[in-house]
C-alpha cells in the first residue's frame, strides 16, 4: 500500500513528469513561464484544478459512468467537469486577486483545454481496476502529484527563463526558440530519474 | 627649482583616460582562471593517458579541437569577436574528453564538442550566460542518443599504448562485494577517462580549492551526501548495495564534484547556495545510483541542479552588512 | 570592548605601492604666484561669497561665509588680491566657481581667529564654534563639515570617538606621515574632539602596515588619554562602517549614520587641523597631500595651501618620466580621474596620483562568469554580480531589492572582477536612479 | 435506445448541476468592469511609451475614463484619434500643436574636444565619471541614452552626437528625461531653425572646446531685425519658440560657428562647423 503510494507520487512528480517526459501541457509550460510570479500563480491554479478534477471525475466515473455503463462518455463528461471547474477558479480568482488574474490572462481559460488535466483524469479512469489509482483517493493523490510535477517543471523553467532574459542570446534564438532548447535540456536532466520506480 | 623648470615634463591632458574608480584591477582574468583549471586537471589527464594509452590522447585532442573549432566557427558565423583564447572552450573540450571513454569513435568526440559549445553555450549567448554546464549537456545528450557506445568501457592497460577492444565494466556495474578500492584510488579501473584515478582528481581538486577557484562547499557536500546516503543503504542491505567507499571512489563522482559541479557559470554564487547545491547533487546522484535505471547519476544530478541554480540564487540573497529588519521602525 | 580588532567580512588586498612616498618627510610647499580656491569644498550648501574682484585679502581672512548649518566658511590661503571669480574644473570634472588669488608674496597674516590657549577649560560649545569658524571638513575624502558630525541631534548619544588613520587606499601616505611627524597634533585634536563630545577618551584606528606611526602615536597618546588601535590590513578598512565594526563590533544599519550606533568618526588629518584651529587659531587653509605615482620623478608628501594648482604640485614632484594613463585626485580605489590639469588641491584632496600606462590599460568589459569573487570581497555583503546584471538590464527595482543602496562604492568588486566589469559605476548609476525615483514619488 | 436516453439524462443533470453552481458562484464573486476602459484602450495608439505619464496605454485609458486625464495628453495619438476618443466619451477635445524633440548640441566628434573614456557606454553612467569625459560640460555625450529611450527610433547617434529625426518623432518626451545633461527640449514641429548649443559659458571658453558652439555674436539677432525671432540668454542665443524664425534666417545670419542650423539639414549632417 505505502509503496504503491510512493510509486504514484515519485512517479508522477519526477519520473513520469507530465511536462518533461509525457510532453503534456506544453502550451502553458511555454506560455506562462516568462516570470516566476505568474508561474507560481499558474502552478497554484493547475494544482487546484487538477486535484479537484481528478477527485470529481473519479467520483463521477466510478459512481455514475461505470455503473450506468456509460464509459464511452468519459472524455465528454470529463471535459465538461474540467471546464466548469476552471470557470469557477476564474470567477473566484478575479474577485480575490485581480493582479494574478490579469497576469494569468488567457492561460487560465486555457487550463480547460490543457491536455495535462484531461490526460491526468483519463489516465486515472483508464488505470487497472485493482490499482490504487482507480480509487477516488488514489486518483486524487495522482492528480495532485501530477500537478506538483507540472508545477515543479514550470517553476524551474520560469526561473531559468528569467535568467535567460538577462542573457545575450543570438537574435535568431531569442524567445521561444531558446526556451524550447532549454526545455529539451531540462527534459534530458529529468530522464536521469527513469527507472526510479 | 627655477633652473629645473624647463626640463620638468607634465602629463598631456589629451591623453588622460577618464574612468570610474577603482583605477586598479586585480590580476586574474578569465583567461588566467581557465588555464589554472586546466593546469589543475593535468594530473588526471596524465593518468588517463598512462592508463588508456594513445587512444585516450586521441579522444582528448579530438574533443578539444572540436570545441575550439565549434567556438571559432560560431564566432565567425555570428560575426562575434574571437573567444577561444579565453580558454573556456579548451577547458570544455578537455572535460568532455574526460567524460568519454578511450574507445569512443572519433565522430562521438566531434559531435560532443559541437553539442557542448553550440547547444550548451553559444546558443545562450556565450560564456557566462549558459544555465547548464556545456560538458554535461553534451555528455547527457550523447548518453541518451548512443547509450551503447557511451556505456561500454575499455579496460585500462597500464603501459600498453593502444587499445585492442578489451572492455570492462565500471565498478558500479559489478555485483556488490567485489570491491577493489586500491585500484579505484589509483585509477586502474574501467570507465571514462576522468572516472579512473581518484588520486589525480583529488590533487586537481586541492589545487582548485587552494587557488580559490571553486567553492569547497560544493565537492564536500556532494561527496559527503553520496557517502552518507549510500552508507545508510549499505548498512540496511549490504547484499544489494555497494559499500559507500565504492560509491565515493568510483564513477564520475570525483570528476563531477571537483570539476563539473563547481563550474562557476552554472553553480550558485553564494556560499550558502553552494551548500544547498552540493547537497542536491549528492542526493540525486545517490537516488539514481541506488534505484535508477542508469548506473551513473552524477551527470544527471548536476544537470538537474543547474536548473535549480536560479531558484537557489534567489533564495540565498544574503543580508547586507548592518541589515536591520525594515519593520523595526526606529526614530 | 575587546582590544583585539574585529575583521570585517570581505575586502581585498591590492598592491599598496606606498613605498613610493612613505619614507618621504612632509615638505612645506613654497608660496606660489596664484591660487584658485574652489568655492564649494564641503558637502552641503556652498558658502556665501564675501569678496569681489580686485579686493585685497590677507592670509587666513574670510573669503566666504557659511550659508547654513551644513556649510563651512572659506579662508584665503595667502595674502594678495582677488584676480577673478572664475571657473575651474572641479573634482568631478564639471566646471565650478573658484576664487583666483594673485599672491603678493608677503604672506601677511590676517586671520580673524584668536588662539584658544586653554582648551581644557573652554566650553565645548565655544570649541565647536571654533571648529566651524575654521572651516574644517572631513579631510579624508568626503568633505563633510566637521562641526556637523560633532553635533548629535537630540535623542542620540555618542559614546565613542574614533579617529580614522587606517589610510587603506593604496599609494596614499599623507595620513601616515602626518601621524608619524605630527603625532602630538593628531592626539591633541582627538582630545579636543572628545571634549566637544563630552567624552573622556577616543580611539585612533591605524592599519598595522604603519607600525612606526602607531609607535609615534602611542608615545604621546597616554598624555591625552587617547588609545591607539592597530587594525588588520584589509581594504576598505578605512570605510566608516567597517572601521566602526573593527573597533567596536557595532554594525551601522543600512542607510544610517555612525551616530546611530553612538560613534563619531573623524579623519586624523581633520583632527590635526582641529588642533591647529583651536590652539593656533589657524583656519583650514592647508593640508598634507601625497603626490605620487610611478610616472613621477620624485613622489612625496607636501603641505599645500588650499587652492594650489595641481600642475604646481606635479612640478614639485619633479614632473613625469612617461605619459601617465590617468590623473587622479584621491587614491586609486575611490579617487576621481581627471581630464584636465587645471584642477586644484582642495580641503579633501588626500592625494594627487598619476597611474602609469602599464598599471591600467583600457579594459573592456566581458560577460560575468559568476565566479563570485565580488561576492566574496564585498565588505557590505551584497551581491555585486547579480546587481550588475539587473542594472545592465535597467531593472533598478531589482537592484534596489538586492540592497544596492547599501553599497559604499569602495570599488572592491570592480577591483577583483576577472571580467573587468564596471560594477562600481553601475552601482553609482543605480543609486542615483533609485534616489531620483524616490524623489519623484515624493 | 434506453442507453441513449440514460446518457442524455445523466449528462443533462450533470450539466445543469454544474451550471447552477457556476451561476451561484458567479453571482457571489461578481466583479464590475468598466467596458469603456477597454474601448478607449482600443482607440489609443498602443505604443505603451509612457509619454502621457501613465504606465502604458491601458492605464492611461483608465485615467481618461475616470476623467483624471484628457485624451490629448497622449503625445502619440493623432488629432483624429484624440477626437475619436473624446467623441466616444462625450467630452470636448482640445487642439494642440504637435511638439518634437530637439537635442540642443552640435558637438560631434570632429568638432569637440573629448577625453578618452573607459566605462559603461551609456550617458547616464558616463556622466558620473568626470562629468562625461567631454571638453564641454553641457554637450551631448553621444552614448545614446536618449536613442535607447525612444520607442520610435527617432534618435540617431552620428559621430557621437544625438540627432533627432523629426519626421519619426511623435513627441512622447521619453528622451527628455533620459538625457543627463538636460539637452533635449520639446519644440513646435513647425519650427525649423534652432540654435544647436546649450552652453552658458563665455564665448572664449566654449570656443576652446567646441568648434560649433554659439558664441553669442548676435548676428542672427541682428538678421532677424524687428521680428524678435531670437532671444539673448547670457552668453547664448536661443530661438524664440513663440515666434520661431524660418529657414531663411540661417543664410541671412551667416552664423560663424554654424550653431544656427535648419533641423532637416542638421539631420543630414550638412554642417561642418567653424574651420579653424
Amino acid at each position: 500500500m505505502l509503496s504503491e503510494f510512493l510509486v504514484i507520487t515519485v512517479g508522477a512528480i519526477l519520473v513520469n513528469n507530465f511536462v518533461l517526459s509525457k510532453f503534456l501541457g506544453i502550451c502553458p509550460f511555454l506560455g506562462v513561464s516568462k516570470k516566476l510570479d505568474t508561474a507560481l500563480g499558474m502552478s497554484g491554479a493547475v494544482i487546484f484544478v487538477m486535484t479537484l478534477a481528478s477527485l470529481v471525475s473519479s467520483l463521477i466515473n466510478s459512481f455514475l459512468l461505470v455503473p450506468m455503463k456509460l464509459e464511452y462518455l468519459q472524455t465528454l463528461v470529463f471535459i465538461v467537469v474540467i471546464a466548469s471547474l476552471v470557470q469557477l477558479v476564474e470567477i473566484i480568482l478575479q474577485k480575490l486577486s485581480a493582479k494574478l488574474y490579469e497576469s494569468l490572462g488567457i492561460f487560465l481559460p486555457l487550463i480547460t483545454t490543457n491536455c495535462a488535466v484531461l490526460g491526468c483524469v483519463v489516465l486515472n479512469a483508464k488505470s487497472a481496476p485493482e490499482s490504487i489509482q482507480s480509487t477516488w483517493y488514489g486518483a486524487t493523490i495522482y492528480g495532485f502529484c501530477s500537478a506538483l510535477g507540472f508545477a515543479l517543471a514550470l517553476i524551474l523553467f520560469s526561473s531559468l527563463r528569467e535568467k535567460l532574459d538577462l542573457a545575450d542570446v543570438p537574435e535568431a534564438f531569442e524567445g521561444t526558440a531558446i526556451s524550447l532548447v532549454t526545455a529539451g535540456i531540462l527534459a534530458m536532466a529529468f530522464l536521469g530519474f527513469s527507472g526510479l520506480v | 627649482m627655477s633652473e629645473e623648470t624647463p626640463t620638468i615634463q607634465l602629463p598631456d591632458p589629451a591623453k588622460l583616460v577618464v574612468s570610474n574608480s577603482p583605477h586598479m584591477r586585480d590580476k586574474p582574468t578569465i583567461n588566467k582562471i581557465m588555464f589554472t583549471v586546466v593546469a589543475a586537471m593535468t594530473p588526471a589527464l596524465i593518468v588517463a593517458v598512462l592508463f588508456f594509452g594513445l587512444a585516450a590522447l586521441e579522444v582528448l585532442v579530438l574533443c578539444t579541437l572540436s570545441c575550439v573549432l565549434a567556438e571559432e566557427g560560431w564566432n565567425k558565423f555570428m560575426k562575434r569577436p574571437s573567444s577561444w583564447k579565453d580558454g573556456s572552450a579548451i577547458l570544455t573540450g578537455l572535460l568532455l574528453g574526460m567524460n568519454l571513454n578511450a574507445g569512443a569513435p572519433w565522430w562521438i568526440c566531434i559531435l560532443g564538442g559541437f553539442l557542448a559549445i553550440i547547444l550548451g553555450k553559444q546558443l545562450y549567448g556565450g560564456l557566462g550566460y549558459n544555465p547548464f554546464n556545456p560538458v554535461l549537456v553534451a555528455r547527457v545528450g550523447l548518453l541518451i542518443g548512443f547509450p551503447g557506445l557511451m556505456t561500454t568501457w575499455d579496460k585500462p592497460q597500464l603501459g600498453v599504448m593502444g587499445i585492442d577492444g578489451v572492455t570492462a565494466a565500471t565498478p558500479l556495474g559489478l555485483a556488490p562485494g567485489e570491491t577493489f578500492i586500491k585500484d579505484m584510488v589509483l585509477g586502474n579501473v574501467g570507465g571514462c577517462l576522468g572516472e579512473t584515478s581518484v588520486l589525480a582528481l583529488l590533487i586537481g581538486g586541492a589545487i582548485l580549492i587552494a587557488f580559490k577557484l571553486i567553492k569547497w562547499e560544493v565537492p564536500l557536500m556532494f561527496i559527503g551526501t553520496v557517502f552518507a546516503i549510500t552508507g545508510i543503504a549499505h548498512l540496511v542491505n549490504p547484499e544489494v548495495y555497494h559499500s559507500p567507499f565504492v560509491h565515493v571512489f568510483s564513477g564520475g563522482l570525483m570528476l563531477g564534484a571537483f570539476f563539473m559541479a563547481t563550474d562557476m557559470v552554472t553553480s550558485p554564487m553564494t556560499h550558502k547556495g553552494a551548500w544547498i547545491f552540493g547537497f542536491g547533487c549528492g542526493l540525486i546522484t545517490s537516488l539514481i545510483r541506488l534505484w535508477g535505471s542508469y548506473p551513473e547519476g552524477v551527470s544527471f544530478a548536476i544537470l538537474f541542479m543547474n536548473a535549480l541554480v536560479p531558484l537557489i540564487d534567489r533564495s540565498t540573497i544574503r543580508k547586507p552588512f548592518g541589515f536591520t529588519a525594515p519593520a523595526k521602525g526606529e526614530a | 570592548m575587546s582590544d583585539k580588532p574585529r575583521k570585517f567580512k570581505g575586502g581585498v588586498h591590492p598592491n599598496d605601492s606606498k613605498a613610493l612616498s612613505a619614507h618621504k618627510a612632509i615638505q612645506e610647499a613654497p608660496l606660489f604666484d596664484s591660487y584658485k580656491v574652489i568655492m564649494h569644498q564641503n558637502i552641503g550648501a556652498p558658502p556665501e561669497l564675501l569678496v569681489k574682484k580686485g579686493d585685497t585679502v590677507k592670509k587666513g581672512s574670510l573669503l566666504a561665509n557659511a550659508s547654513g548649518f551644513v556649510s563651512v566658511p572659506l579662508h584665503a590661503p595667502t595674502s594678495g588680491t582677488i584676480k577673478a571669480i572664475d571657473k575651474v574644473p572641479g573634482p568631478t570634472g564639471i566646471s565650478v566657481p573658484c576664487i583666483e588669488i594673485t599672491a603678493d608674496g608677503e604672506d601677511e597674516w590676517g586671520s580673524p581667529l584668536e588662539p584658544i590657549a586653554d582648551w581644557k577649560t573652554t566650553d565645548a560649545a565655544v570649541l565647536k564654534q571654533r571648529i566651524w569658524d575654521a572651516g574644517i571638513v572631513g579631510m579624508g575624502g568626503a568633505g563633510f563639515p566637521a562641526h556637523v558630525k560633532l553635533s548629535p541631534p537630540e535623542g542620540k548619544t555618542v559614546d565613542t570617538l574614533i579617529l580614522n588613520g587606517a589610510e587603506c587606499e593604496p599609494y596614499l601616505t599623507a595620513d601616515h606621515r602626518l601621524m608619524l611627524e605630527q603625532a602630538e597634533d593628531v592626539v591633541l585634536g582627538a582630545a579636543i574632539i572628545a571634549r566637544v563630545l563630552g567624552l573622556k577618551t577616543g580611539i585612533i584606528g591605524v592599519e598595522n602596515n604603519k607600525p612606526d606611526a602607531i609607535e609615534a602615536l602611542n608615545k604621546v597618546a597616554s598624555k591625552y588619554n587617547i588609545k591607539v588601535q592597530g587594525l588588520p590590513v584589509n581594504y576598505p578598512q578605512g570605510a566608516e562602517k567597517q572601521l566602526i565594526y573593527a573597533v567596536t563590533g557595532r554594525e551601522v544599519p543600512v542607510g544610517k549614520l555612525p551616530m546611530d550606533v553612538g560613534c563619531v568618526v573623524q579623519n586624523v588629518a581633520s583632527a590635526a587641523a582641529i588642533a591647529d584651529a583651536v590652539v593656533k587659531g589657524l583656519p583650514s587653509i592647508e593640508r598634507i597631500t601625497t603626490v605620487t605615482g610611478k610616472p613621477l620623478v620624485e613622489p612625496g608628501n607636501w603641505k599645500f595651501r588650499i587652492g594650489t594648482p595641481v600642475t604646481k604640485a606635479l612640478e614639485l614632484a619633479g614632473g613625469i618620466t612617461e605619459q601617465p594613463a590617468k590623473l587622479l585626485l584621491g587614491g586609486p580605489m575611490m579617487g576621481i580621474a581627471q581630464s584636465s590639469l587645471n584642477v586644484t588641491v582642495m580641503k579633501n584632496t588626500s592625494g594627487v596620483l598619476l597611474i602609469s600606462q602599464d598599471e591600467v590599460s583600457q579594459y573592456t568589459s566581458e560577460p560575468c562568469i559568476r565566479c563570485g569573487r565580488c561576492v566574496d570581497c564585498c565588505p557590505m555583503q551584497i551581491l555585486p554580480a547579480t546587481i550588475s546584471q539587473a542594472v545592465e538590464n535597467k531593472r533598478f527595482d531589482w537592484a534596489e531589492r538586492l540592497n544596492v543602496m547599501a553599497c559604499i562604492e569602495c570599488g572592491s568588486c570592480s577591483y577583483s572582477c576577472p571580467s573587468h566589469r564596471p560594477l562600481n559605476q553601475q552601482f553609482k548609476r543605480a543609486k542615483i536612479e533609485i534616489q531620483a525615483g524616490l524623489r519623484k514619488k515624493g | 435506445m434506453s442507453t441513449a436516453i440514460i446518457a442524455i439524462i445523466a449528462v443533462g443533470i450533470l450539466g445543469a448541476l454544474l451550471g447552477v453552481i457556476i451561476g451561484v458562484v458567479a453571482k457571489a464573486f461578481a466583479v464590475e468592469v468598466d467596458e469603456r476602459i477597454e474601448e478607449v484602450t482600443e482607440l489609443l495608439p498602443g505604443a505603451n511609451c509612457g509619454g502621457c505619464g501613465y504606465a502604458g496605454c491601458a492605464d492611461f485609458a483608465k485615467g481618461v475614463v475616470s476623467q483624471s486625464a484628457t485624451p490629448d495628453q497622449c503625445p502619440v495619438a493623432s488629432p483624429e484619434d484624440v477626437a475619436a476618443i473624446a467623441d466616444y466619451l462625450g467630452i470636448v477635445a482640445e487642439e494642440k500643436d504637435k511638439m518634437v524633440a530637439l537635442v540642443r548640441c552640435s558637438g560631434d566628434v570632429p568638432n569637440t574636444v573629448r577625453s578618452l573614456y573607459n566605462g559603461v557606454r551609456d550617458c547616464r553612467s558616463a556622466v558620473l565619471v568626470a562629468g562625461g569625459a567631454k571638453g564641454c560640460d553641457y554637450g551631448c555625450l553621444g552614448f545614446g541614452s536618449c536613442a535607447e529611450a525612444c520607442p520610435f527610433g527617432a534618435i540617431e547617434i552620428k559621430d557621437g552626437l544625438a540627432i533627432v529625426h523629426k519626421e519619426l518623432c511623435v513627441g512622447c518626451e521619453n528622451c527628455v528625461a533620459a538625457c543627463p545633461k538636460d539637452l533635449i527640449i520639446m519644440v513646435p514641429e513647425a519650427a525649423t531653425t534652432h540654435v544647436y548649443c546649450n552652453s552658458p559659458e563665455k564665448g572664449a571658453a566654449k570656443r576652446a572646446v567646441c568648434k560649433t558652439a554659439c558664441i553669442a555674436c548676435r548676428k542672427c539677432v541682428k538678421a532677424s531685425g524687428e521680428e524678435d525671432h531670437m532671444e539673448i540668454d547670457g552668453f547664448l542665443i536661443r530661438t524664440n519658440y513663440e515666434n520661431p524664425p524660418g529657414p531663411e534666417l540661417v543664410e541671412a545670419a551667416a552664423c560663424p560657428t554654424t550653431a544656427l542650423r535648419i533641423d532637416t539639414e542638421h539631420a543630414k549632417g550638412a554642417y561642418a562647423g567653424e574651420s579653424k
